[in-house]
């Protein structure tokens, strides 16, 4: 399919800007551009057909089943979208007077403590972006935490199993690195731990439940360890779907907790973002939240600039209301139900791992909580087939492929959440669909290799997109690339 | 039942089925690997559920408690500005593939957003005039920070230069994150509005990265050519704050010796929605391509060799270098991002161009109608600063009272500027309301000891 | 360029080239077909064009001036509701394939719209007890005319019985279609509020078809069964027009007897849009099939026999049948028949069930709250009529001058009702709404002669 | 694919009402329900899905070139979609008193003024709700102004070309019907009409340009014949895309006019409506139009209910007033360049007409207006290709087939209308698929016999569905259709 700067023809155009009758000043000689952008120059029917072609080639959770692990690919009410297009929210100016965004300021104090009660910990702030970035923020925050105390402490442990984010968050914050191992139930190893953790650590970064989809058992004793150290515990929340009404990180003993909103409370991915990452944390860590937070005066609602011991800010405004919005309308729609959220998205992940493990290894045998980790290993090692080629095979399901070769524990990694939204049949269909094609990859690999079969392009080159990039088009100096049938 | 929102879809015989499936006689036994004493052991302390309809009208009764530009003639701006937003753009943000859809992993279903990706990298690239653009940014602000952390490395220094005329909140983001990453900030305080070229060419002097706001906080035109030039005397990288509405008109950052160019999206298709969500966009030069945080798209061929999209330079990453990745970022702001191809597309090069000349003209005849001294007395592109003889706080508060948001009280940011109001105009805006801004300010700048109506 | 608007797109090389393919040296030639003593001269007097944003702020101040459900508490109904629409709706009514196709002439490029069609008959069939539904009709008033054709020419017979508590707007616009079908209307006065079926029976003597609403114009309920015994016995064709949003509760028609279902679909799915567009829905049974006027959507296989859905019976209709059709009818409501469609599945039949319930239960509470006297002594659905002290239309404009809009004066109607308020609820009413409307109506009703306040 | 019905499971549901906690009355004996109406049961996920997938399954302008002939399916702005949905506009009721629906009363008064000079004639009606309703009111009102006079007339002429509606609208209205004649030029028959014209008719139906997409060269003739005898010409509005701001109907002889809305002024065509069809009408027929009509009193405007001589009302309140809003505002976009908008409307399809005619048989060769007629005669006779067969090759170039069979008097007929709004790239892929056809047809005559070959379903049968109708889901009793593929 064309570019849409493909499609771009001298003179034509959409949109034309108001042009009130007034003077245009001059600009200053040398700030003046000399060659204008070489934007598409379309009419706007080519646009709106443009981008509804993109949409027809793109496959969301709309679309169909799409079992991202660690992702929690739910269904985005709709509702959540129209009241975040409700003109006193979306025209709504950041810098307004607190006076004149006393809806809206109550609507996020209402989210801070409705997050503070799910996590089991007082002081939320709702600036970060998303989750990696309230990753960063808590690290910062155990920073400022330590400094004030004097103490000096370096060091930041991981699991083996933590997502990408956690080690590069902790080189961003300025920490050494130090990795946990996990046992073969998929807990924390406690002994490896108990000899890691000393007076230089600042603390631990976990999953719980983990990447494996499994809850830590020893998560009291892992909390002892690194308090009676002095080192604090972070929660990462990406997994939090698991456990809202059913478990609390501050309950579990951790000191700092980032919700991802648009995993747990169902702010749509937007093909990648945006996200919203707030993060709550104990008595002891709030003086440093970053600036502002919404606080409560009597009847009113404001904006509190004034922390002096804060971090400062790590976004702009107040964080991305406009996922505040959807996020605490969908928790409106629940209220405690919450709970029952959480029931099915286990439920839905362990009636697909219960009818799968005799086709694919578990690796872990547990029930799992959200999502659980299958692994292609004996496939594999059996008929040449990989994780990736499972993979692209179910595209030819219309299934959107569960996350795969993470965590690295696993070879050959499927990481599969249901979500709780999905039905039983929805469910029966993927479990059919990864069934056939353990078949297939016995009866005629081929089929599975060469997937997908029903999709605009068949399997791209990303070693020759890596080697000599291509990342942005060349206004015809073609490279006779044939584009893809529509 | 499907649960008290209607999200839910297990119907009891669903539930039992399934239990069986599993092997288990009750949710409970799933439950039993979290030990008891994490349990939470009561309901959640949180509202009672709302149908959609009871929903909205909750929503409803708070967003009216909003001045929003439907209730308020707002003059606000000092980084988020009032510009329209197409119609074509609601028509694709809210269309439910692109919506629901996440990170595209797996290009094959995903052919669509990755192109769209590769087209709107492809505008900020010609907008800017830089080689590379990544995926998006959180907004204006961490983009600012991301540049440092390409700097720290490139470089090697470790000291980051702001001229003070940059967004404070960029600023403030940018201070938050240095120590982390090993590294210092200095501000080079502004000359009458804007920055001296020979100043931040001193500070510049083996720093990491100089970094000017184009145009700069203040509204005012910065002479960009000469503070990059300055910083890239210095062995710094020369990085550009740029408002993307102003490229129709104002030289590219990449045609004027910038290594990289950086900004805030929402002026390019975004709701101003009280702050977010919006996009940053962050384009460089070839040379920082493996420096870049973020998602990158790149064009490839498939197994008969034809055209497709990958992430690429994956290697960059988290998910694959983790401690070494050039970031940590991973959900980003696509979809906003692509709200910003959309409106480009819509604008084209003429109406960028016009939208520019627009904001141009409207600020010009505001800053002679307004009737108040200018604090700087220079070129400006679509927002400048007046004195009030009153404190500026409460000139907006007696304005509000007349239904104009007059604007952005300064001295919130800058020591000394109590009486400076940040009065900013869009293509949104007419004549006519400037004059009625001009009457209002008239009205309510009387100075009266105890602020009473003059 | 491409058009004033941005909604052309041959530029001057496109129109050259074109003008050369065709052969002529200008678009002049290609309008020589038209006589000049027909050609306009001079350009149209209308107003100048307006770049979106500009046309956006007109509308915007256009829809200012109207007091709608965001500014006002209403309780107007007469036939048009303010039910909840359901977001699901929005979704798939602005999505672009269904906004932008048009009748599926050509099945397998429509399979979508034809089976979305297919079920809304359904759901309509399910809804009123029939076994046809067509695939809308213009509104809640066209179908009554639609029926009355049918039984023109199913029955032989020319009178066209109406209970006046019908609601007017039907009434006319039956009484505006039927001379065309050689037909002449009588109507059946209410007895205290409802039909009296003696009365009825004796009206459908020898008639074609017996009209009645279930429930009213009064909002009362109709003892429904008994006039379509009545209209039956006559030998007319009993034929209800129903409120879609009742029939979780009430019996359906196709129940007790009656020949056709019709009803305004406006509640169920759509805005209430100042009166349009809306869809009006037209069931029958079996032995109507082929005098149904419209779209008929059938199932069927193709060539390898799955299943697909086609249009149907196409012999009924104008563009086969032509003078011998069974309707003029081509363009209906289809798309907002679809968004009836995507309600009824968001309800579901226990949410109907519910809704119906809200409506009924607010009704009682409003009708012992507002405290004026009940005009008719009988069981309700969700609208009822009141007695004002002073002319109904008074009390209207007195309590908008207060925000409340108390209901519909139907006087405008019903002669010697000039005291009567139609006071109709929807479950976006609340009870706190309805002791609001019952404190206005306490201070506006107050009797003076000057009609200034008492 | 399966029916939403079919998706249904006891217990699931979307959609809660409130419930305010009141008691609920009891209905009267012999009044309650007794068994619930079968309505799907299922979550709001799985109405998304089904109804995404039910949209992706649908061709609409947005998808791709759609020629559909008499139809004008230009482009919809998208602006005009956020113009309708105003809350001053959309949550208006129609009941408002005029003083709560000023914006609303100047909008329609506007549109009213502005249709009068589109079409040359002092007053208009907005009330009728499609192009049928617009020519069943013009009969109307024939009939009215006859009475009013005393004239006894019963006969109505139309063309050989016209389309259904206009015959089944002279029925409707009780009026006998008289055709007349298309030379072969294209231009009504003057001396069919001569003989066929007296004091008893009362008028004539007419589409000018025609359903050829020829403008009628001896139009001043016609008026003459009809006006001569004391009849009345009605305007078939559905063509006047070819001819705004260039040739009035009021001034070419009609006295009566309905406009499409949905047509020549861009209201979606919504997969089969809504649409709009005002009329207007001559000041001698005014008297006679449909309350109520939009007045306008100095500065305010009404709703004037109080024509005595009206022929009554036509629909419900005042018309499909969102149609109001958004042809409004696609006609304030374009102001007077709306003559423009016909001038590339006519280019486009004499465009396509010079290029195509060569291969397809062109019965009238004459330049065309905005549509233009071929013949797939050739075809038929030399290989079997019939008009149906090349429709449905098209669907293969994901090009929506021009209306077919129509208008009767040209066999195998394929009527095509681009629109103003195509570029010359989608005219040009459009000219090489008809003309790959062409050849096919020669070449590899099965492959347009058997087309679409790229479609959801193959050819359905037609005959089947008309003779054993099945027009409901019958919930189970099974008939073991298989769903066509997703
Ligand atoms: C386990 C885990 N941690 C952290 C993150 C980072 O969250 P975000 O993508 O919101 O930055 C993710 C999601 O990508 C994740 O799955
Ligand atoms: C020539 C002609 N006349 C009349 C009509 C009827 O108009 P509508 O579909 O709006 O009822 C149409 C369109 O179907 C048409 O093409």
């Amino acid at each position: 399919m064309e570019l849409i700067f493909e499609k771009s023809r001298p003179g034509r155009r959409a949109g034309r800007p108001p042009r009130p009758d007034l003077p245009v000043p001059a600009l200053p000689e040398g700030l003046r551009r000399e060659q204008p952008p070489r934007l598409p120059e379309v009419p706007e029917n080519e646009i709106v057909r443009h981008f509804t072609a993109l949409a027809d080639r793109t496959f969301g959770v709309d679309t169909g089943f799409y079992p991202l692990g660690s992702c929690t690919m739910k269904h985005n009410p709709r509702v959540n979208e129209r009241a975040a297009a409700m003109p006193g929210f979306r025209d709504l100016h950041p810098l307004q007077e607190d006076a004149g965004a006393q809806g809206a300021l109550e609507l996020a104090w209402q989210l801070q403590e409705i997050l503070a009660e799910i996590a089991g910990l007082p002081a939320v702030t709702l600036q970060p972006a998303a989750g990696s970035q309230g990753e960063l923020t808590g690290l910062m925050l155990m920073r400022a935490y330590f400094a004030d105390r004097g103490e000096e402490r370096d060091t930041i442990i991981t699991a083996d199993t933590a997502h990408g984010t956690n080690p590069a968050s902790v080189t961003m914050a300025g920490y050494k690195l130090e990795k946990v191992a996990t046992t073969d139930r998929g807990n924390l190893d406690l002994a490896d731990l108990r000899a890691k953790v000393d007076e230089r650590t600042a603390g631990l970064m976990l999953t719980n439940p983990s990447t494996l989809g499994l809850f830590d058992e020893g998560i009291e004793e892992v909390a002892e360890i690194f308090h009676s150290q002095g080192a604090l515990l972070y929660y990462d929340g990406a997994n939090l779907n698991a456990v809202v009404g059913l478990s609390r990180p501050g309950d579990m003993g951790f000191d700092i907790v980032h919700y991802n909103l648009h995993k747990t409370f169902s702010q749509p991915h937007g093909g990648g973002g945006p996200g919203g990452g707030p993060v709550a944390v104990r008595e002891a860590i709030a003086p440093f939240l970053p600036a502002p937070v919404v606080v409560r005066d009597g009847e009113g609602f404001r904006l509190d600039h004034d922390l002096p011991k804060s971090i400062g800010r790590v976004r702009g405004f107040a964080g991305p209301f406009g996922v505040f919005v959807r996020s605490y309308a969908f928790i409106r729609a629940y209220g405690p139900a919450l709970r029952e959220m959480s029931e099915m998205a286990v439920l839905n992940a362990n009636y697909l791992l219960a009818r799968l493990k005799d086709v694919y290894e578990l690796p872990y045998d547990r029930h799992c909580m959200h999502e659980f980790v299958l692994s292609a290993r004996a496939l594999k090692r059996e008929h040449g087939v990989s994780a990736l080629d499972v993979a692209k095979r179910l595209m030819d399901f219309d299934i959107h492929p569960p996350t795969i070769y993470f965590p690295l524990v696993v070879p050959e990694a499927h990481m599969i959440e249901p979500t709780e939204t999905e039905t039983k049949e929805r469910l029966d269909e993927f479990v059919d669909a990864m069934r056939t094609i353990a078949e297939e990859a016995a009866t005629s690999p081929e089929t599975v290799h060469e997937a997908p079969h029903s999709r605009p392009v068949r399997r791209l080159d990303e070693v020759r997109a890596a080697k000599e990039p291509v990342v942005k088009h060349d206004f015809g100096e073609a490279k006779g690339l044939v584009p893809a049938a529509r | 039942m499907s649960g008290p929102a209607g999200y839910l879809s297990q119907t009891g015989a669903d539930r039992d089925e399934m239990l069986k499936a599993i092997g288990v006689d009750s949710l409970d036994e799933l439950f039993a690997q979290v030990p008891a004493a994490v349990r939470l052991d009561r309901e959640l302390d949180v509202p009672p559920p709302l149908g959609e309809a009871d929903l909205v009208r909750h929503l409803e009764s708070l967003a009216a408690r909003n001045a929003a530009v439907d209730t308020e003639l707002s003059f606000l701006g000092a980084g988020i500005y009032d510009h329209y937003v197409p119609a074509v753009v609601d028509t694709f943000l809210s269309r439910g593939e692109l919506l629901t859809a996440y990170t595209p992993y797996q290009p094959e279903m995903s052919q669509g957003i990755l192109q769209a990706i590769f087209e709107y990298q492809t505008a900020i690239c010609e907008l800017t005039g830089m080689d590379v653009s990544n995926a998006s940014g959180y907004d204006g602000c961490t983009v600012a920070a991301d540049a440092c952390f390409i700097a720290r490395h490139h470089t090697g220094k470790t000291r980051v230069v702001l001229a003070e005329a940059v967004n404070p909140q960029v600023r403030q983001v940018v201070k938050t994150y240095a120590p982390g990453f090993g590294m210092e900030v200095v501000e080079v305080p502004h000359d009458g509005g804007a920055t001296d070229p020979e100043r931040f060419a001193e500070a510049c002097a083996d720093a990491a990265i100089g970094l000017f706001q184009q145009p700069n906080v203040f509204g005012v035109l910065e002479p960009a050519p000469d503070l990059a030039a300055a910083a890239a005397a210095g062995g710094a990288l020369a990085v550009a704050h740029v408002d993307p509405v102003s490229l129709g008109l104002l030289e590219a950052p990449g045609n004027y010796g910038c290594a990289m160019a950086i900004g805030e999206g929402q002026s390019l298709g975004c709701y101003q929605s009280y702050g977010g969500p919006h996009y940053g966009f962050l384009a460089a030069r070839k040379e920082f391509i493996r420096r870049m945080p973020g998602r990158i798209v790149g064009e490839t061929v498939d197994l008969e060799g034809r055209r497709g999209f990958v992430l690429t330079l994956q290697t960059r990453e988290q998910h694959i270098r983790r401690e070494k990745a050039t970031s940590n970022i991973t959900t980003n702001q696509t979809l906003l991002a692509l709200g910003g191809l959309i409106t480009l597309c819509w604008l084209g090069p003429q109406g960028l161009r016009e939208l520019g000349e627009t904001c141009l003209a409207l600020t010009a005849y505001a800053k002679e109608r307004v009737g108040l001294p200018l604090v700087f007395d220079r070129p400006t592109f679509k927002e400048f600063a007046v004195r009030t003889p009153i404190d500026a706080r409460e000139v907006v508060r007696r304005a509000r009272e007349r239904g104009v948001h007059p604007g952005y009280p300064i001295g919130r940011d800058y020591e000394g500027m109590d009486d400076v109001l940040l009065v900013a105009l869009t293509e949104r805006r007419t004549k006519e309301d400037v004059d009625r801004l001009a009457e209002v300010l008239a009205e309510v700048s009387g100075k009266t000891k105890d602020g009473s109506w003059s």
